[in-house]
């Protein structure tokens, strides 16, 4: 199963550790996008540790103030646009956590 | 193209849930897809009609109109849930169906994508 | 064809109505097919799992003090229903719950099928599996 | 006996909180307090009149009307927040007052007791 | 300052850590009463191993399926007309948390 | 008499919309006086604790973007009314932000006070001598 998670806190759901998938995409948006751009305490989000690919929402990024060179490399940013692809070409199953 | 059917239940309005949700809808109606738009919960408070414009709050009626204009563009309000709100048949905007909760699995049925919102 | 949805509860309940709603939606599988064209049909699937698990307690009495129908009855409804319950076993242990404390089953109503405790493993194969997933 | 100011913002009709919000303000105005009570954001929708009354929803209107009866009960909506989700003045249901912000400012200089709830 | 904070959510709020008060109430209201009820893990919640006065409203408790047995012996159980009391009587500032 | 309200921000923005109406309600103190008796008056402090101090980043793009003015507007107005702007200190140091991260000033617009960052005591004692306490 490809499956897409959507991380919409800057908490991370606690189901992650569980769901399984032969590919997991993560994608950070509304104030998921914490996780990409702010360390606490000198450390990047635990999330970006994961086995996973991770992608951030542009718009919401900009929205709290983030240019994308803020973003942790880990992390490919894009937009709507981009996002409806994402959806549509390269998972199967979407999860808002 | 395809058919993306995007639920929002128990969203805020006034938080960006639905504007997410709308805008998403948008980016997949231009790339030429098709899209149901199914409000549950509080989401349905974006079936009111006369929302008045203000900078201070989101305002997504000019849009919906829009994408309701393209022709591949539904959007369904929760009967009981908007009811239990005071959203009656008269309140709804224009170009908003309403039905009861059925009508989004149906939707679901032959959707190629689902994004479900499925509360925050 | 029938198509099989699974409903996937990981919310508490009643601060939001989230997963009120999961129930009643699965409960509406059984009249989707009014929408659907002949021998098209949905089959739902629900699964509790995480905190969610506790949407199953007994003994729930939102009507008598809230005027809202509890979890508890709309899960009864959907035993009564013949629909599939599903409740994630770790989930249970985690939170030292067993059996006796959860929804198990409606016979006062006339149900027959009853809740079933599984591994989460199981409801994994669920969501793998089914041809839509919700999660709330 | 005292005054208790409550203010409910952001608040999910669908959540509990409005129905905390409402049962708390019961509770007090038994006891001989006076109650002032302030919708803002999302609570705005309990002014909404027409609510339909289901067992899955829950449904406040009955009470707010008691409670208005009983004289020592006010209930405002923050203007704005109401009529950027459409509820104009129309919408809003009998005995519900409308003001801006600066309303509930103004009722906390003199409650003996203020409970807020700024969001969940 | 006598300070009661409700606690609606079960998850700590980190900001308990920080207030300080002469006295201090945690009244635990909506899913905030599974700290006085569920144990995880076979664990209490921490929030009630912190210095303060727990309260519990019974409504919220009953319509989750708690009896009052299964509450804590730390927290005391009280309903919206007890609520009331303590607000006025015991407590000055009242924050939601 | 003039009473001070602390108004408290503890959350993030933009997801919901508390944060923004606290900034909202406390700018609506400069006219709170057309409900009040004369002599009598409010005066707000701003407080940002937490993760709350993320809405003082410099830089939102809300408006453009969602068509919503953005808390760094806001924010700017506050202090263009002389409000009382508080960012905790050790919270900001937290998420490894400076003074040059956050909207300490609103010149461009002709404000003459600024953003004051403190330590979290200082914050605590606006709780405990403020008449009245509004946390979002």
């Amino acid at each position: 199963m490809k499956l897409a998670v959507f991380v919409h806190e800057y908490r991370e759901p606690e189901v992650l550790d569980r769901l399984k998938a032969e590919k997991l995409g993560i994608i950070l948006v509304q104030n998921g996008v914490y996780h990409a751009t702010v360390k606490k305490d000198g450390q990047p989000s635990p999330i970006l540790s994961r086995n996973a690919e991770f992608y951030a929402l542009s718009e919401d990024l900009a929205t709290r103030g983030f240019s994308d060179d803020k973003v942790d490399p880990k992390v490919k940013v894009l937009n709507y646009d981009g996002l409806v692809d994402l959806i549509f070409n390269d998972y199967e199953k979407i999860l808002w956590l | 193209m395809g058919k993306l059917t995007i639920g929002c239940f128990s969203s805020l309005v006034g938080s960006l849930t639905l504007d997410f949700a709308v805008k998403l809808a948008e980016a997949a109606i231009k790339k030429g897809h098709e899209v149901d738009f199914w409000l549950s919960g509080n989401a349905t408070m974006l079936a009111k009609k006369n929302q008045s414009k203000f900078r201070d709050y989101s305002h997504l009626a000019e849009t919906i109109k829009e994408l309701l204009g393209t022709g591949r563009f539904q959007i369904t309000m929760c009967e009981a849930c908007g009811k239990a709100r005071g959203i009656q048949e008269e309140d709804v905007m224009e170009g908003f169906q309403i039905y009861s909760m059925d009508w989004y699995l149906a939707s679901i049925y032959n959707a190629d994508r689902l994004v479900h919102i499925g509360g925050e | 064809m029938i198509k099989r949805y699974a409903f996937v509860v990981n919310k508490l309940p009643y601060k939001a109505e989230t997963t009120r709603l999961a129930l009643t939606h699965a409960i509406a599988s059984q009249t989707a097919e009014i929408h659907l064209e002949d021998g098209q049909g949905v089959e739902p699937v629900i699964a509790f799992i995480g905190e969610g698990v506790l949407n199953c307690l007994k003994n729930q009495k939102a009507l008598d003090i809230y005027g809202v129908t509890s979890q508890e009855m709309h899960l009864k409804n959907a035993l009564l229903l013949d629909l599939k319950v599903l409740v994630c076993k770790e989930d249970l242990e985690r939170f030292g719950l067993s059996q006796d404390d959860i929804v198990m089953d409606a016979e006062e109503l006339g149900a027959e099928v009853t809740t079933q405790v599984v591994p989460f493993d199981d409801i994994m194969k669920e969501i793998e599996t089914a041809d839509q997933v919700l999660y709330f």
